[in-house]
C-alpha cells in the first residue's frame, strides 16, 4: 500500500495537468467553437440589426448636434472594442508565456486584427464626425493620438508575427512586445491628455458621460452589444483557421522529414 | 562536472528532431556526438547550453551547487566563431576575457595555445578562415569551466591546430573536466565514448 | 560591474572603429537638418517654430537607424550566445548595450544640438533648456529602442519592423521632449516646460526599468 | 426619405462612416471565413496525401 | 533578360517573405508621418503647409532605410560573389536590384500617398499631380540608392554610411519632388509644376545611366 | 578547360601572402592546395575567379576563344553557401538555375545529386550546418562551367556526402572539367596534384 501513495500522487497530479491540457485543447476548442458559433453570429446579428434601427429610427437627433450624433452609434463601440481587443490579446499573451496554454498565443494572433480593425474603423468614424463637429477630419488631440497609437502598436504586433517564421518563436516574441505594450499604453494616454491642454485647448470637443441623454445611451448599447458578438465570432472564426494553419504546417513538414 | 540527461527530446520548427535520448557524462570524460547532418547534433548542445528550447525530458548537472545553473558551469563553442571583425586579434580575446571575469594575464596564454601570439594585434577581420576559428577556440584555453560543449571545433583548421585542440581537450579532460563535441572527423582522443544520433533517430521511427 | 564596463568599452570601440562612433550620427543629424529646408521652403520663420520637433524627430530617426545592429550584429556572428551564457545577468547586458547605444548616437548629438539650434535660429538662451531636455529624454530612446531591437532579433531586415515596434512607443518621449525644449525657447507662459521635463525623466526613468527587463525577456524567447 | 438620407445636412458624414463600417467589418469576416475554408481544404489535402501518419 | 528578371522576382520575394514586402514600408511611411505632428505640434495649417515637402522627406527616408541591406545582405552570405561571376553584365544586376528595391519601397508609397495625404489635409485634387511626382521620382531615389550601397558594401553599419553617401544626390531629387508636388497641391501660379516634373524625369533619366554604371564600378571596387 | 598561372603574387592588408607563384592545370585534372590555416588557399582561389586583385603576374585560360573571360568559364563555391534562409531550398536553387541560364528541369536532379530532394520545400534557413553546405554545393551539379574553384567544399558534410560530392567531381574531372580546391581533408580523389602554398611561402621566405 505504502509505495502506492506516491504513484498515486505522481497519477493524480498527471491527471490534473492533462484536464488542464484537455481544456485548453484544441481539438475541444474546434467543438465547442463549431456549436458556439451559430448562436454568436445570430446575437452579433441581432445586435447589430436591432441596434441599428433604434439608432435611426427611435433615437432623438441630439439637441446641440443634431443627427450627426448618430455617428457615434459607429465610433463608439468601435472605439470600446479596440481597447477589448488589445485586453485580449494582452491577457492571452500573460497566459501564453507563463502557463504555456496551447491555445493563448492562437487567441493573442487571431485578436490583433480584428482590434486593429476595430480601431480603425474607431479613427474613421471619428474622422467624420470630427469633420461636421470641428470642422476638420483631423486633430491631434489626446483621443485621437493615443487611438493612432494603439493601431501602429496592433501593426506591429502584426508585423512580427508576419515576419517570424516559426509560429512558436513568433508567438513567445509577440507575447512580450503585447505584454511590453500595455505598459506603455496608459503612459501613452496620460501624456497625450497633458500635451493636449498645452496646445489645443480651444479645439477640443467632449461630449461628458452624463450629458449622453439615455435615448441615445440605449441604442448604444444594444449596438455595441452586437459589436461585441460580431467581434467574437470574427475572433473564434480565425483562431479555427489558425489552429488548422498550424495543423498544415505540422503535417506539411512532417511530410517533408518523412 | 558530469551531466545526466534523461529522455530528452528536441522539436524544431514542429519536427522532431531527436526522442527520449539519454545519456550521462562523467567528470573527465569526453563524448562525441556523431550522425549524418540534420540528425540533431548541434541542436543537442544548443540544448545542453539552454540556447534552445528543451521540449521534453531532463538535464541535471551532476554534483553541482544548490544555485549554480548550466550557465555557470558551461563552454559553449558553436558553429560561429563571435568574433568582431573591427577589434584587434587581442582586443577580442580580452573583452572576453573582462566579461567572463578572467584575470587579463591570461589572455597572451591563451592565443599562444592555438599559436595567434604574433597576430595579436592584426584586426580580426583580416584573418584568414582558420585562423579566426583559432581565435574563437582560443576561449577554451582561457576561461576555466568544467564543461566544454564543442559543435564541430575542427572546421578549417590544419593540422597542427588540430594537434593543438587536441592537447587543450586532453589536458582539459585531465584536470577532471568534461567534453561533449560534435563532429565529423576523429579528433583522435583515446578513450571517448560516442554517441550516434542517427541509431537514437532510427530506434524512434 | 567589471563585466558591464568592458560590455560598454567594447561597443562604443566598435561603434568609433567602424563608424567614427558619434560623429556618423552627427553628420546624420546634420543632413537631416539640412534636408529638411529643402523639402519644405526656406522660410526661416517657419524653420525656426519647427525647429525644436525637428530636432527631436531627427534624434529619433538617428537612434532608429542604429538601433538595427544592436543585437543583430552579435546574434549573426555567434556573440550573443555567449553574452546570453555569460555570468553578468541579461539584464545587465542589455544595459549595457543601450548605454554604449546612448553613448554613440544620444549623447554626441545632445553635445552638437547648440550648434545645430544655431542652425536653425534658435535663441541662444534656449540653447541650454534644450540640452537639459535633449539629455533628460534620449537615454529613453535607447533603452525603448532595446527591447525593439532585442524582439527582432534574427529577423533579417529588421531595421523597418524596429521602426514599426518601437516608434509607438516613442512618442511619449517625443511630445514631452519637444514640449520641454519648446517651452524652453519659445517661451510659453507658466511653468510647463518644467513640467515636461519632469514628465520625460518619468518616461526615462521607466524606460530604465523597462528597457532592460522587456529586452532581456525578449532575447531570451527570441534566441531559442 | 430625402430627409432621413440628409440627415439634417449631415447625411455624407453619417452615411459613409455607416458604410465604411458595413464594408470593413463585412470585409474582416468574408476574409477570416474564406482563410478558414482555405486552412480547411489544405488539411483535407494534406491528410488525403498521408493516411493515418498521426503525430505520436 | 530572363537572368535580369528572375533577380527581380527574388528579390521582391524575399522582401515580402521577411519584411511583407511593401506593406512594410507604407506601415513605416505612416509612422514617420504621424510622428511629426507630435514633433511639431498638432497645427494643421502649418502641418498642411509642410505637407508635401514631408511626403517627400518620409519617403526619402523609408528608401535610406532600406538601402543598408541592398547589396550587404548578398555580400554577408556569399551570394554577392557569384552574382559578380554570372553571365549577366554586373550593370544589368546592379539596375534588377534598384528595380525590386523600388517595388517594394518607392511603388507602394506612391500608391499610399492619397490616403496619406488625407491625414495631413491635402486637398483631393492635387493627389494625382503628387502621385505623379512621386512616380517619377522615387525610382531615382532607388537607382542613385544603389550606387551608395554599392559603396558601402564590406562596411558593416553601413546604414549611417549609406545615408551619408547618398543623401547630398538626394537633393535635387527632393527640391524638384517637392516644388512640383506642391505646385500641383497649393497651386502656385505660373508653370512651374510642370517644369519642375520635367526635371525631375531627366534626374531620374540621368540616374538610369548613373545608377548601374556607378554601382556595378563600386562593386567591382568594394568586392576586391 | 586548362589554366595557367605565371609568377602570380598575392598582396593582402599590405602583407605579402604568397609571390612568384606558377602552375598549370590541364583539362582533366584536379589540383588540391594545401597549406596551413593563412598560407592563402582561398586567398589563391578569389584570385583566378577574378575576386581579388591580382598584385603581380597572370593568369590565363588555356583553350578560350576570345572573348570568354574567366567569369564565363568559372564556378566558384567560397566558404559562403549563398543561401537565402527565407526562400525554401529549391527556390534558393531555381533562381541559380534562372541567374546561370539553366534550365529549370535540372534543379531536381541538382538537389538529388546530395539528397535535398525531400527537403525542397523547407525554407533554407531551418537547414543544419551541413545541409546548407550541400544546397550550396549543389550548384556544382546544376551550372555546367569548365573549372571549378572549391574552398574547403567538405566543410560540415557526413560521410555520404563526402562520398557524393567525391563523385561529382570525379565525373566532372572525366568530362574534361578541371578543379581547384583548397581543403585540409583528404577528398580520396584518384590521380590529384598537391600544391602545397606553404612550400611556396618557405621558399619565398
Ligand atoms: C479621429 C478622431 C477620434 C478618435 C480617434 C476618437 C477616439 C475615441 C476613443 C478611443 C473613445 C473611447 C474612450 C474610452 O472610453 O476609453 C472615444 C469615445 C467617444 N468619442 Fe471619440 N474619437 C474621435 C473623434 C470623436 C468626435 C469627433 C466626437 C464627437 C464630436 C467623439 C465623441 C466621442 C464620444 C461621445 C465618446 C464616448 C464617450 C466616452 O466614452 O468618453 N469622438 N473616442
Ligand atoms: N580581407 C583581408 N584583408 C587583409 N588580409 C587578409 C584578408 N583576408 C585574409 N587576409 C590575410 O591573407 C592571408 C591568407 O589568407 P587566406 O584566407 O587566403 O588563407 P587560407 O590559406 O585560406 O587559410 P585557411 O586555411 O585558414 O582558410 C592570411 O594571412 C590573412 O591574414
Ligand atoms: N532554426 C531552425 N528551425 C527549424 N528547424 C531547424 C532549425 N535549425 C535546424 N533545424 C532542423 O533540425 C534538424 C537538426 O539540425 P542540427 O543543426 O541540429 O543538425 P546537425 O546534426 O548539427 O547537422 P550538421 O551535421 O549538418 O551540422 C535538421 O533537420 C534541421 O533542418
Ligand atoms: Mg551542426
Ligand atoms: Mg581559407
Amino acid at each position: 500500500m505504502v509505495p502506492c501513495c506516491p504513484a498515486r500522487g505522481g497519477l493524480h497530479q498527471t491527471d490534473m495537468a492533462w484536464s488542464i491540457h484537455t481544456y485548453a485543447n484544441p481539438t475541444r476548442f474546434m467543438n465547442f467553437s463549431a456549436i458556439v458559433l451559430p448562436y454568436v453570429w445570430a446575437l452579433a446579428g441581432a445586435g447589430i440589426g436591432i441596434g441599428l434601427y433604434l439608432s435611426f429610427f427611435v433615437a432623438p437627433p441630439d439637441y446641440q448636434q443634431g443627427d450627426s450624433v448618430r455617428i457615434m452609434f459607429v465610433h463608439v463601440p468601435s472605439a470600446w472594442l479596440s481597447q477589448f481587443g488589445y485586453g485580449i490579446m494582452v491577457a492571452s499573451s500573460i497566459v501564453a508565456l507563463i502557463f504555456r496554454h496551447p491555445l493563448a498565443d492562437v487567441a493573442a494572433k487571431s485578436a490583433a486584427p480584428i482590434g486593429a480593425v476595430f480601431t480603425f474603423l474607431a479613427l474613421v468614424a471619428g474622422g467624420l464626425w470630427g469633420k461636421p463637429m470641428w470642422g476638420t477630419y483631423w486633430v491631434w488631440d489626446a483621443r485621437t493620438t493615443s487611438t493612432l497609437v494603439l493601431l501602429f502598436i496592433y501593426l506591429g504586433y502584426m508585423a512580427l508575427w508576419a515576419t517570424i517564421e516559426d509560429p512558436n518563436r513568433a508567438a513567445r516574441v509577440a507575447a512580450v512586445l503585447a505584454i511590453v505594450g500595455a505598459v506603455n499604453l496608459p503612459i501613452i494616454r496620460f501624456s497625450v491628455d497633458w500635451w493636449n491642454t498645452l496646445h489645443q485647448p480651444a479645439s477640443v470637443f467632449r461630449l461628458d458621460g452624463p450629458t449622453i441623454h439615455s435615448s441615445l445611451l440605449w441604442p448604444l448599447f444594444v449596438v455595441a452589444l452586437g459589436f461585441t458578438f460580431f467581434f467574437l465570432g470574427v475572433f473564434m472564426v480565425r483562431m479555427r483557421a489558425e489552429i488548422l494553419r498550424r495543423k498544415v504546417r505540422t503535417l506539411q513538414m512532417q511530410q517533408a522529414a518523412g | 562536472m558530469g551531466l545526466t540527461v534523461t529522455k530528452l527530446s528536441c522539436v524544431r520548427g514542429e519536427r522532431q528532431v531527436f526522442r527520449d535520448l539519454s545519456f550521462r557524462v562523467v567528470p573527465g570524460e569526453m563524448l562525441t556526438l556523431v550522425g549524418p547532418n540534420g540528425s540533431g547534433k548541434s541542436s543537442l548542445l544548443r540544448q545542453l547550453a539552454g540556447l534552445l528550447e528543451v521540449t521534453d525530458g531532463e538535464i541535471n548537472l551532476d554534483g553541482a551547487s544548490e544555485d549554480q545553473t548550466i550557465a555557470d558551469v558551461v563552454l559553449y563553442a558553436g558553429h560561429l566563431d563571435a568574433i568582431k571583425a573591427p577589434l584587434s586579434v587581442s582586443e577580442n580575446l580580452s573583452f572576453w576575457a573582462e566579461f567572463y571575469g578572467v584575470s587579463g594575464i591570461q589572455v597572451a596564454n591563451a592565443l599562444e595555445a592555438f599559436s595567434l601570439g604574433h597576430l595579436g594585434h592584426l584586426p580580426a577581420g583580416v584573418l584568414s578562415a582558420g585562423q579566426k576559428r583559432r581565435l574563437g577556440l582560443s576561449r577554451l584555453a582561457l576561461i576555466d569551466r568544467p564543461l566544454w560543449l564543442l559543435d564541430e571545433p575542427t572546421v578549417s583548421l590544419d593540422t597542427a591546430s588540430i594537434a593543438a585542440l587536441g592537447d587543450l581537450m586532453r589536458a582539459h579532460l585531465n584536470t577532471g573536466g568534461s567534453i561533449i563535441a560534435a563532429t565529423h572527423v576523429d579528433l583522435g582522443l583515446e578513450g571517448t565514448r560516442t554517441l550516434d544520433l542517427n541509431s537514437i533517430r532510427g530506434a524512434q521511427a | 560591474m567589471n563585466a558591464f564596463l568592458s560590455l560598454v568599452r567594447r561597443d562604443v570601440r566598435l561603434a568609433t572603429r567602424v563608424g567614427g562612433g558619434g560623429g556618423m550620427a552627427v553628420f546624420f543629424f546634420l543632413i537631416v537638418l539640412s534636408i529638411v529646408p529643402f523639402g519644405i521652403g526656406p522660410d526661416l520663420n517657419l524653420l525656426t517654430r519647427i525647429a525644436p520637433g525637428m530636432l527631436w524627430v531627427a534624434l529619433l530617426l538617428s537612434a532608429l537607424l542604429t538601433l538595427d545592429r544592436l543585437f543583430q550584429a552579435d546574434q549573426e556572428d555567434g556573440t550573443l550566445d555567449l553574452l546570453i551564457l555569460a555570468p553578468q545577468p541579461l539584464e545587465l547586458t542589455v544595459l549595457a548595450k543601450a548605454v554604449s547605444h546612448w553613448l554613440t548616437t544620444g549623447l554626441p548629438l545632445v553635445i552638437a544640438a547648440p550648434a545645430l539650434g544655431l542652425m536653425l535660429n534658435l535663441p541662444l538662451e534656449g540653447m541650454l533648456p534644450l540640452m537639459g531636455a535633449m539629455l533628460v529624454g534620449s537615454p529613453a530612446l535607447s533603452l525603448l529602442g532595446a527591447v525593439g531591437a532585442a524582439l527582432s532579433v534574427g529577423v533579417r531586415r529588421g531595421g523597418l519592423l524596429i521602426s514599426l515596434l518601437v516608434l509607438p512607443f516613442y512618442v511619449p518621449v517625443l511630445i514631452f521632449g519637444v514640449s520641454a525644449s519648446r517651452a524652453a525657447l519659445v517661451a510659453v507662459p507658466g511653468d510647463l516646460g518644467g513640467q515636461s521635463l519632469l514628465l520625460l525623466g518619468a518616461v526615462s526613468l521607466a524606460s530604465l526599468v523597462v528597457g532592460p527587463v522587456g529586452g532581456a525577456a525578449a532575447l531570451r524567447v527570441a534566441i531559442k | 426619405m430625402d430627409e432621413f438620407l440628409n440627415m439634417g445636412g449631415y447625411g455624407p458624414y453619417i452615411w459613409s462612416s455607416f458604410l465604411i463600417a458595413a464594408i470593413v467589418m463585412t470585409g474582416l469576416a468574408l476574409q477570416s471565413w474564406f482563410d478558414l475554408r482555405k486552412q480547411k481544404r489544405l488539411v483535407a489535402e494534406l491528410e488525403a496525401r498521408s493516411p493515418k501518419k498521426a503525430r505520436p
